[in-house]
């Protein structure tokens, strides 16, 4: 193999090996009186002005992108996501609550609130640290950000409307179940024309004389 | 071997190994017997014996192919090794072939000649030695990864990815009500049931009935306290409950002359007295 | 940027990924107008006579080693699992048959494909499903993938070694055989998830690894 020759296999080894390879690595590969130091150097003023260096790491070699080309390769995406179930019950509770810390959240939610859940409306940007709680441990309260009121088109959160109005608007689902008790009991939610026995029997068949 | 065959190395004998000295196509065909497990089916058998027969597959007799793949078959039998089914379905094709390239040509056109189907089976075996030698040919090429390789160490383009929530404030405000909705059952309390039990029924009804030794209607049995019509409703359905369950027990009868006539009860009477 | 530093950033791309990159890629990452197809070309042109080649595969392009280096490189090589003849004969085939069925297959070989045969070939990445035969039962038809032709280093299919002359010989005529498998193969192409020739040709058996 000529000098040449000798380059090139230089070169498919350094293109094809799994990380940088040494100078001692490269002589057991090459004849044992291959100048292996001169012919890298050949090789990397090659490669100089293209759009892939050879590079000096340490006692290695290795192929590298250009460094000017870097800001080139890189390619900017924009992913649509839809957020999670536990996410949005969090981001209302906070918007609806604030200042509300974590702990308050998942008392209200009645399920403990995965620390993800907050990094996700965090990444967001959808919510912000507001201050600390004046109780023991001093716990982190959470507010909506301005990104928020400007992504769900608010005002402020003044402007959310509360639960009486979420109930006439029919965002509120009456609960099935329960229907006898629930309502033989709730004076306070007077709903009169419900007919809170109609489940209980058809006990018309049973008569007895009256 | 060379008397048994003409020139163009068909064979002219009927019978031309059997009591002959193995030649090296009876030793082989003996190893194909013993092999058969190494076949791919009954043509395999037959581009085997082709190969063997002559170097050029284009030009191979297949009459001479025909008979030598009968006589394999005809050996494995005289071993009583078995033989798969559709080893025999291709000697009985190639016997059926070989009959009609040596008679002559009917002059009823519908089936195809003896000549046609010998050039059917000779597109077969060329076909499928083209594919046998082109798959080989694919293998003896350089391969990625064995003999040419790509880079070791990629560089990763970098995607930088913006993620965009799509939230409306309708998903917002739904999740919000659900999620006060179950907090709100989440705190309801049970009230202790007011209901008139079947306990209470069949205490009461036990205790009166051995005051009332004649026909009376169940309705006289029900509580007179009760004044909510919900709790007046569970007093007849468990009393009625309460009455067939001690009529079950044989300490009252029952009496309803028909379907929503009112119900006499009475406590338990002898047989004899009153059918 | 001018076309030298297209050119270098097309490089950088392309000797950066492992995988083959499609011109659709490319064109991501290169401004509307560039002439890539041309670019390619004078890339590759550059390397022509270096250690490193730049190949087509397909649509797609990539950096390899030149294979005249390959018994001098002593890379890491990768494991590769042996394939029966079947599958060999079975890849052939469908290499120069394309798009063909596996009941063409099967017509082709003489013997009924097991199952295990086009899985193989499947799992390699090396076929790939091309469409399906108007004909009954619109049994699907196979080719081979990219990853073939990068695996093998053909350009296209049309560079398959001796695709010509074979052509020329009618030996890729879609043309029956002796039609002894034609009854199985007609049933066959109803189905994907039986397999009733299990019993006939156990050629899992017959595994030939040289």
């Amino acid at each position: 193999m000529d000098r040449f020759e000798l380059i090139r296999l230089l070169e498919a080894i350094l293109f094809g090996a799994r990380e940088p390879v040494s100078e001692r690595d490269l002589a057991a590969r090459l004849p044992e009186d291959a100048d292996i130091p001169g012919m890298l150097e050949d090789l990397r003023g090659q490669y100089a002005n293209r759009g892939v260096h050879l590079v000096q790491v340490g006692t290695r070699w290795a192929f590298r992108t250009a460094p000017d080309l870097g800001p080139h390769l890189r390619l900017e995406k924009t992913v649509q996501r839809k957020m999670s179930r536990a996410a949005l019950e969090t981001l209302a509770i906070i918007a609806y609550h604030q200042p509300v810390t974590r702990a308050e959240i998942e008392e209200i939610r009645a399920v403990a609130t995965s620390r993800g859940t907050l990094d996700i409306l965090l990444e967001a940007g959808w919510i912000r640290p507001r201050g600390r709680r004046r109780t023991p441990g001093r716990p982190v309260t959470w507010g909506v950000s301005d990104e928020f009121l400007d992504h769900f088109g608010l005002e402020s959160v003044k402007m959310l409307p509360g639960i009486d109005e979420l109930k006439a608007a029919g965002l509120l689902d009456r609960r099935p179940g329960l229907g006898l008790l629930a309502a033989h009991g709730a004076e306070d939610e007077a709903e009169p024309e419900d007919e809170p026995y109609e489940a209980v029997e058809p006990d018309e068949a049973i008569t007895l004389d009256e | 071997m060379a008397d048994t065959h003409t020139e163009n190395g068909e064979l002219t004998d009927s019978e031309p190994f059997e009591d002959a000295q193995p030649d090296y196509l009876g030793a082989m065909a003996d190893s194909l017997v013993l092999d058969l497990d190494g076949f791919e089916g009954p043509i395999d058998v037959l581009l085997m014996l082709a190969r063997t027969h002559k170097v050029d597959i284009t030009k191979i007799s297949i009459l001479a192919l025909a008979e030598q793949y009968l006589e394999f078959i005809r050996r494995a039998h005289a071993l009583r090794l078995e033989i798969a089914a559709d080893y025999l379905v291709m000697a009985a094709w190639l016997a059926y072939l070989k009959s009609r390239l040596l008679l002559p040509a009917s002059d009823e056109e519908d089936e195809p000649t003896g000549a046609e189907l010998a050039a059917r089976l000779a597109f077969q075996l060329q076909r499928l030695e083209a594919m046998r030698k082109a798959s080989e040919t694919l293998m003896q090429r350089p391969q990625l990864g064995q003999d040419f390789f790509a880079r070791g160490e990629p560089d990763p383009l970098i995607v930088d990815t913006t993620t965009v929530f799509n939230a409306t404030l309708y998903d917002l405000l739904t999740v919000y009500g659900q999620t006060r909705e179950r907090q709100g059952t989440s705190t309801l309390q049970i009230e202790p049931v007011t209901l008139y039990s079947m306990d209470d029924a069949m205490e009461r009804l036990g205790k009166l009935l051995g005051a009332t030794p004649d026909w009376t209607t169940l309705a006289q049995f029900l509580p007179e306290e009760v004044g909510d019509e919900l709790v007046m409703r569970s007093a007849i359905a468990s009393t009625f409950a309460a009455s067939l369950e001690l009529a079950r027990q044989g300490k009252l009868q029952l009496n309803q002359s028909q379907t929503f006539a009112p119900i006499y009860v009475r406590a338990r009477q002898d047989v004899s007295d009153d059918g």
